[in-house]
């Protein structure tokens, strides 16, 4: 005997919040743009009890108790809770974004009832590098949140993007710097904040802020300290006027794409079963090239002098496959941080000098 | 001189009932708890009216729906609940139990990992293991009361944070158990972990039996032995204690070692807990955050006013409410924040709730001396002025 | 003609007539009878009184401390307070100085119905009060301690410059003199007191309340003490004086009222009447203070102090300076001087609560100069302490959990760290017996719930019973009444009779002269003086302890 | 120079909240009230002038206007929360450690269950600018002008007025007497007709209104102007704690106290800047250790002299002798 319980669309949120300028964010407002769009009022988010493997099995449960047809879950820390649910749960459909399911010993199985999504990482971030030496800059950052491979993807493709501009632009070997960096959170925190700064303070022009919440104490740094910064999964440009441009992912538009073909164009199978790539041949990844709110307003006017036409070219050849980028590396440490010699040998890297911190 | 005589009688019933301390702490309890849920209520209304009745009802019996993971979820926090309690009983408070919890955690993880034990002792060991991680950690704290007259509030606040600053680097630089691809630390090889109790979708497991027997271990040490009469009466008179050749440094830095080996076994028994999923385990993330546990801990050693039984029932009871929170915010669109505020209004009543519920007491026996006064309206007092 | 005060005169009054004669009335208790004075005063009289305070009751949770007492103070008297420890004289003061508010009955002033409900109110109708604990910031300056409440401000701005000069100028006209920036807590407690006096005066009261002013003070000082007050009531100020020495009573009052179990037996003109009457009004019987004892056998040294020094804690200076002593089994030995001259920290030296810097002491030939508490209590030390609630007892502790607080580790009351109830139990209602330690449910009430003389019982109950040679009583009668104190004398001097060596500190003069065989006056820090109490006066023993007088040089033959 | 330079620019808008919060616990304890729900306190102050903030930056208010705004809501609800304190610790009698505990659960919650249910967030985000790249005049004087007029937040300044006011009224008020008085010995000021009870009140309501201001200015100085219910103000408010302590409950003490510990802290994030300490390659978590271990062996080496205000824990009651 219960009023309004019963939801069809549920989104799970991993570790952080729905606001946390990431995964959960992102792929929750794919989830409400495509509810507004298609008339569904009854979906809904639920924020696990415990962020372990149970606890978020746990909230699949509640969520499937709930009514729950549809399941989003971001990120790869569901990829063992999903293994299981997609068996217990036959009927119910799972969209897993940034993973793919398997067992706590790495057996990968997706089930027909699971759609998994991942992102070409390296070419957004192969966008933002190229676009900021292009547009002059010479003294780059990189502040990534910890060592994951979407992270780590971001951050090499930054660095090859930084090279391959350097090489166009014909500058002599080690005329740029990127100094490198992991946080270790996900969080805004004020120690982040003094991390940033002080990379501002070494003479930084722009750091490339690639962990959630991190982008915010990174703006904070930037504004105080005059200088730039890259955002990171979704345009950031309104969260701070020191944002020149964001390498972004899809994660709304795949996750919206993912529901139009189970509601609306009854094309499941496109996705069920299999991991999917979105990357620049499906317009999954890329900087922002429209102003929301404004049709006619051009998204590169924080660049001195990198445009739309510079940045149409460089997409293309990406769009192609014409560029492998790499998109992992050995490393040794056990945190996964590249040393400054691994990025630079995995990387092939030659104009740019990396300092890794 | 009626009064004279029918009061000694009535204040000896009044006396009798509140006076004994485990019925009026319990009603205290009880009081402060009735005064958080209808705070809750409220908040729900406001939020979701037409929701707010099964919102409600949810949050108080929700619980009873998941009784594995009610149990499962009290084990660490009675853990550090006792450690609380049990320093609080001898005058100290062990703000420092999420430290404590972290630094078990680390140890327990570090044998469940780097040891190769056979099945049926490696989780024990590990659990050990974390009993010492905790000790250790409420044990420098209790050096530096003892010795130093440092306060010991600040002292383990600080040692929170050295401890999870010490928790998190030392996890990140070992190989074996950080999984940097998922920035946490690895699955727990399953000879670890502690033997699950088999209740279907839930992780409750061996743990909550050892909790509980150690609370009513901790009751029979307080209260039964030659020890426990020390640490009480230090706890209430520290002068006293001393001048009665009890080594009051001792004893300090023995409590806060015992203290801290609560803790560490609470975070030894929630990073040992088995996965309903198998070949998975719990994992601790180092993201340089303080323990929640820990301070969870204080509430419940709050709400069980100190004593190890009284501690069993809050942690059960805090663990059960957040639980039916869990189900109120999934099933009815509540927050699930709604819980935790419930939970801190608990708690700031039930600091004062003896004192309301003696307020209570002293309002009824004054009505009643009040109705007997205007009974017999020539009391002593004004018979004697009239003869003056 | 006579005015009747209160009911216990009403019943009185049937059974006699005349004035200034002694006749029998029935106490308020109904026991004994007494006789007394009843002093002429008339209904013309009336508007002389500057403060009346008429039918005060006043109730504490389970007890009344104030029973229908009606007081009256003249302009420009000294009127005596005068009443056992706990018959109600501070709390009657405090409800005239509005710390209290009373249940039943008024205050007047000049005749008039005033309200004192609280120090404020007080303070404006001219009432100041010297507290028996003084009620001083112990951080702040002397100054800051007498302005406090009465600043004087602009815009509340302290000026402290203009609070100054007016505090010379009083301490220089009363000669009451005090150094205004001193810390409270590094001046003596007779400085102290000076303090509390300029308090009174700085606010300009004319009506003054000492409660047990004399008590922390040397007889010299004492004098002093008496001229001032003569002094203020020449200038026409009205003084309340309480205090349970009657020569004192009967050098300076004019009048006195007396006080017991919260209920007024009346009040006297002080030229008419006399001491012995005064004191059985107090107690409702003849009092004998004398103890009963023989003569002392000497056995062995138990107690050996040698050179012994100990640190002050709250100065630079050392408390104790090199003192040595020594204890035998079969005497009582006294520690005698006035508050804060080291007997205490000489006492937590030897007993071990504090450590000392210098020197040596054994027990009995063992030397137990840095033996824990534990070591010393099992070598045969007792020590009943000075502050029963701080020190003796763990009040939220039962009774009988007290009783066993220096024993519940012997084999006799645990096993195996197990604590023996029954043990215990049968243990504590032995020395609930033999002590007569009353309680409300025997040995399961909580200390806390008991009276300050069963409490002292009880830890004098533990020490006595337990197995030791040395007894150290520090002040054990302190606040207590006539009944405990007897009954607590008798005590040390069987424990002395029964051949143990009793170290006793006391305050009191006549405890002092009555108890001790052998008097080790303190002052400064340092002996001054060993006396023999059967061939020195009071007064003689007030000079040493002013250190006016000493006869022991710095190097005894105690020393080793 | 600088590197000096950038070190005193970023230490002073973190000492500052520091500062302020211990202030306010020490009025809080000098009037007899041990107040370890400045944390607490201190979220509250943040949410409310964040929230305040968030109300106002369209409005087109300067940045310091709104900053001055701000700043009285948050003192306002630093005031009125802290009030929960004085009135379970001084009216009711209850343990005030415990209740500050409660206190110190609450403020994370609500603020998540308000901010939840409000923005579907954490917290409050805003976007005001509130730097100040220097100030006209002051910042062209040599040496000093880089040290403390440039790059910085109104909030230092505030911060230092509020010190010198504070150390005014401490020692040369008579309310500041009267202050000390009751939480070293309340029944001598009773005695001398002092409401012990409404002096407890203000000395609560005046950490209130400091832990408050101190809360926003963190929010300010450090967070740029965001309040979050989740990473609150990481653990200022027990650090002020240490720094009031370590300060001996006096005003120009715990300024340094704060400084010390805010430049440390500063350090530890700066040590790529330093070549000595770079050169050291220690790993960074030492260096984020750094403010808590060398608090703690500071306080070990003045614990012992340590002298809190006597009567502080002690609920005040009349009755009692
Ligand atoms: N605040 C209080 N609460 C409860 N009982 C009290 C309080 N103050 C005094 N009493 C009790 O009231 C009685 C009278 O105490 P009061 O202090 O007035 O005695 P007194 O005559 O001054 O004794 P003394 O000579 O020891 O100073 C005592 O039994 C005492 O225990
Ligand atoms: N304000 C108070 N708070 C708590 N306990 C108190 C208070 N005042 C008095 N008591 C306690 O109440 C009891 C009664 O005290 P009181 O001093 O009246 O005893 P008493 O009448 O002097 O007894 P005795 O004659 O045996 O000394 C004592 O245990 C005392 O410690
Ligand atoms: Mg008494
Ligand atoms: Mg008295």
């Amino acid at each position: 005997g219960t009023k309004n319980t019963s939801f069809q669309i549920a989104l799970i949120t991993d570790k952080g919040n729905i606001d946390d300028k990431s995964f959960n964010q992102g792929s929750w407002e794919g989830v409400e743009a495509f509810c507004k769009a298609n008339k569904i009022k009854d979906y809904q988010y639920i924020k696990p009890e415990d962020t372990s493997d149970t606890g978020y099995l746990a909230a699949i449960d509640n969520a499937v108790t709930a009514g729950a047809k549809v399941i989003v879950t971001p990120g790869y820390l569901f990829e063992v809770p999903v293994y299981t649910a997609q068996t217990k749960y036959p009927e119910v459909k799972f969209i897993l974004l940034d993973g793919a399911p398997h067992t706590a010993d790495y057996v990968y199985e997706t089930k027909s009832n699971v759609a998994s999504i991942m992102y070409a990482e390296e070419q957004s971030g192969y966008l933002a590098g190229y676009a900021a030496v292009k547009d002059g800059y010479t003294k780059l950052g990189f502040m990534g949140g910890m060592a994951v491979p979407a992270v780590q993807a971001f951050g090499y493709g930054y660095l090859q993007g930084v090279e391959a501009a350097a090489t166009e632009l014909g500058l002599a070997d080690g005329a740029i710097t990127v100094t490198y960096h992991y946080t270790g959170d996900f969080a805004e925190t004020d120690t982040n904040k003094a991390m940033a700064k002080t990379m501002y303070q070494e003479g930084t022009q722009v750091i490339f802020a690639c962990g959630g919440s991190v982008g915010k104490s990174v703006m904070s740094a930037a504004n105080e300290a005059d200088a730039k910064v890259i955002g990171v999964d979704v345009d950031q440009r309104y969260d701070s006027t020191t944002v020149i441009t964001s390498a972004t992912k899809g994660l709304g538009a795949s996750v919206q794409a993912v529901l139009e073909s189970i509601y609306n164009t009854n094309s499941w199978d496109t996705y069920a079963g299999k991991t999917t790539y979105f990357d620049a041949s499906n317009n999954g990844v890329g900087l922002p090239t429209v102003v929301i709110g404004d049709e006619k307003a051009n998204a590169f006017d924080r660049f001195n002098s990198f445009d739309k036409a510079a940045y149409d070219e460089v997409y293309a050849t990406l769009a192609s496959g014409s560029i492998d980028l790499k998109r992992t590396l050995e490393v040794a440490d056990p945190n996964g941080i590249a040393t400054a010699e691994e990025l630079t040998t995995g990387l092939n890297l030659k104009k740019v000098a990396v300092t890794v911190r | 001189m009626q009064n004279n005589q029918a009061s000694p009688k009535f204040k000896d019933m009044i006396t009798g009932i509140t006076k004994s301390k485990a019925v009026s702490t319990f009603t205290a309890a009880l009081l402060a708890i009735a005064l958080g849920l209808i705070f809750g209520f409220i908040v729900m209304i406001v939020a979701k009216p037409e929701n707010s009745w099964y919102g409600f009802t949810t949050m108080l019996f929700g619980g009873l729906r998941r009784l594995g993971d009610v149990f499962y979820y009290a084990t660490p926090i009675l853990m550090t609940g006792l450690s609380v309690g049990f320093a609080f009983k001898m005058g100290l408070f062990n703000i420092g139990a999420s430290g404590q919890y972290t630094m078990g955690m680390f140890f327990a993880l570090y044998v469940g990992f780097m040891w190769k034990l056979p099945p049926g002792i490696h989780w024990i060991a590990c659990v050990l293991a974390g009993m010492v991680g905790g000790m250790i950690w409420g044990f420098i704290p209790g050096i530096c009361k003892a010795l130093a007259n440092v306060n010991e509030v600040i002292t383990s606040i600080m040692f929170n944070y050295i401890g999870m600053y010490l928790v998190d680097m030392w996890i990140q630089g070992n190989a074996v158990i950080y999984d940097s691809g998922k920035t946490r630390t690895s699955y727990l090889p399953v000879s670890a972990q502690i033997p699950s109790l088999g209740v279907t979708g839930s992780n409750v497991n061996v743990a909550i039996i050892i909790a509980i027997a150690l609370a009513v271990i901790l009751y029979i040490v307080l209260n039964k032995t030659t020890f426990g009469y020390e640490l009480r009466a230090t706890g209430y008179n520290r002068y006293a204690s001393k001048y009665a050749g009890m080594n009051d440094k001792r004893n300090t830095m023995l409590t806060m070692l015992i203290a801290g080996g609560f803790s560490g076994l609470g975070g030894a028994f929630a990073i040992l807990a088995p996965s309903t999923i198998i070949g998975s385990s719990m994992t601790y993330e180092p993201i340089n955050v303080i323990a929640a546990n820990g301070f969870n801990g204080i509430a419940v050693a709050l709400l069980g006013s100190s004593n190890p039984i009284g501690i069993i029932f809050s942690a059960l009871f805090i663990s059960h409410i957040q639980r039916g929170g869990t189900v109120v915010s999934s099933l009815y669109g509540y927050k699930p924040e709604i819980i935790d505020v419930v939970i801190a209004i608990i708690i700031y009543f039930s600091a004062f709730a003896m004192l309301m519920n003696s307020n209570v007491a002293r309002m009824i026996k004054k009505r009643r001396l009040a109705k007997e006064a205007s009974g017999n309206p020539g009391n002593d007092g004004q018979q004697d002025r009239k003869e003056a | 003609m006579n005015k009747i005060l209160n009911r216990a005169a009403a019943l009185a009054a049937a059974s006699f007539n005349g004035q200034g004669q002694k006749a029998p009335i029935e106490s308020p208790s109904g026991q004994e009878a007494y006789s007394i004075n009843y002093e002429d005063y008339s209904e013309v009289n009336m508007e002389n009184y500057i403060i009346e305070m008429l039918h005060i009751t006043k109730e504490f949770p389970g007890i009344i401390a104030n029973d229908d007492i009606t007081l009256q103070l003249k302009k420009g008297e000294i009127h005596a307070l005068l009443g056992e420890n706990g018959a109600g004289k501070s709390t009657l003061m405090s409800v005239l100085f509005g710390l209290h508010q009373a249940e039943k009955g008024e205050i007047k002033k000049n005749g008039e119905v005033v309200r004192v409900s609280n120090p404020k109110d007080a303070n404006n109708l001219g009432i100041g009060m010297v507290h028996q604990h003084f009620k001083l910031v112990e951080i702040f300056t002397v100054l800051e301690n007498i302005i406090l409440g009465v600043e004087p401000n602009k815009a509340g701005f302290l000026q402290k410059k203009e609070a100054r000069e007016k505090v010379m100028e009083l301490s220089k006209q009363y000669g009451l003199h005090v150094d205004p920036d001193a810390i409270v807590e590094k001046i003596s407690v007779g400085m102290q007191q000076r303090v509390e006096i300029l308090k009174m005066l700085y606010r300009e009261n004319d009506i003054l309340i000492f409660d047990e002013p004399t008590a922390v003070l040397t007889p010299q000082e004492i004098d002093e003490l008496m001229d001032i007050m003569r002094n203020f009531a020449k200038e026409g100020k009205s003084i309340l004086f309480i205090t349970h020495k009657l020569n004192e009573i009967m050098s300076v009052a004019d009048r006195c009222t007396v006080l017991r179990k919260g209920k007024c037996i009346g009040t006297v003109e002080i030229k008419n009447t006399t001491k012995e009457e005064l004191s059985r009004m107090m107690v409702g019987r003849d009092v004998n203070f004398v103890v009963e004892k023989q003569e002392e056998k000497l056995g062995e040294v138990v107690l050996q102090v040698s050179n012994v020094t100990v640190p002050s804690k709250i100065s630079k200076k050392d408390a104790v300076k090199d003192i040595s002593f020594e204890v035998r089994a079969g005497e009582i030995v006294c520690l005698a001087g006035i508050e804060g001259n080291g007997q205490s920290e000489l006492i937590s030296a030897i007993t071990g609560l504090e450590k000392m810097s210098r020197g040596k002491v054994t027990l009995c030939g063992k030397n137990i100069t840095k033996a824990p508490i534990r070591q010393r209590t099992k070598s045969g030390m007792s020590h009943i302490p000075e502050d029963r609630h701080k020190h003796g007892l763990v009040l939220d502790y039962s009774l009988e959990d007290n009783l066993v607080l220096q024993r519940y580790h012997q084999p006799e009351f645990q096993r195996g760290g197990f604590i023996k109830r029954p043990a215990v139990r049968s243990y504590a209602e032995r020395l609930i017996k033999e002590y007569d330690i009353r309680s409300s449910q025997g040995a399961i009430t909580i200390a806390r719930g008991m009276s300050g003389g069963n409490q002292q019982k009880a830890i004098i109950a533990r020490e006595i019973d337990k197995e030791h040679k040395l007894l150290i009583a520090v002040q054990p009668t302190r606040g207590l009444d006539v009944g405990a104190i007897e009954f607590i004398h008798k005590q040390l001097v069987a424990t002395r009779d029964a051949g143990k060596a009793v170290l006793l500190m006391s305050l009191e003069l006549d405890e002092i002269m009555e108890v001790s065989d052998r008097i080790l006056v303190m002052y400064e820090g340092e002996i001054v003086g060993e006396l023999n109490p059967k061939e020195i006066t009071v007064q003689e023993l007030g000079l040493y302890m002013s250190g006016a007088k000493r006869n022991m040089e710095k190097e005894n033959s105690y020393a080793e | 120079m600088d590197t000096i330079y950038y070190l005193v620019q970023n230490m002073l808008p973190v000492a500052v909240p520091l500062l302020l919060v211990a202030l306010g616990g020490m009025f809080s304890e000098r009037s007899g009230v041990i107040n370890i729900g400045l944390e607490g306190i201190m979220l509250f102050g943040a949410f409310f002038g964040c929230l305040t903030v968030y109300g106002i930056q369209r409005t087109g208010m300067g940045p310091q206007m709104i900053l001055l705004v701000g700043m009285l809501v948050s003192a306002i609800a630093g005031i009125i929360f802290s009030m929960l304190l004085s009135f379970a610790a001084v009216n009711m009698k209850a343990d005030q450690t415990i209740t500050g505990t409660a206190l110190n659960m609450l403020v994370p919650a609500i603020v998540l269950l308000f901010s939840k249910m409000k923005f579907n967030s954490d917290g409050i985000t805003t976007d005001v600018n509130f730097y100040i790249q220097k100030v006209p005049g002051l910042s062209s004087i040599p040496v000093l002008g880089d040290l403390f007029f440039r790059k910085t937040y109104l909030t230092v300044y505030i911060g230092f007025l509020f010190l010198i006011l504070a150390a005014i009224i401490f020692y040369k008020t008579k309310f500041g007497l009267r202050l000390r008085a009751c939480g070293e010995h309340p029944q001598a000021a009773d005695s001398v007709g002092i409401n012990v009870y409404v002096m407890r009140h203000a000395g609560v309501a005046l950490s209130g209104f400091l832990g408050g201001i101190g809360g926003f200015f963190y929010a300010v100085g450090v967070m740029d102007g965001n309040a979050n219910g989740h990473t609150g103000v990481a653990g200022f408010g027990f650090l002020a704690l240490a720094v009031m302590i370590f300060g001996q409950w006096k005003p120009v003490r715990i300024m340094f106290a704060a400084l010390f510990f805010a430049f440390l802290r500063i350090l530890a994030y700066s040590v790529a800047l330093i070549p000595f300490l770079h050169n050291l390659n220690l790993n960074q978590t030492y260096f984020k250790m750094l403010p808590y271990v060398a608090t703690m062996i500071v306080l070990i080496f003045t614990s012992q002299k340590s002298r809190a205000p006597k009567a502080e824990g002690i609920p005040y009651d009349k009755g009692r002798r």
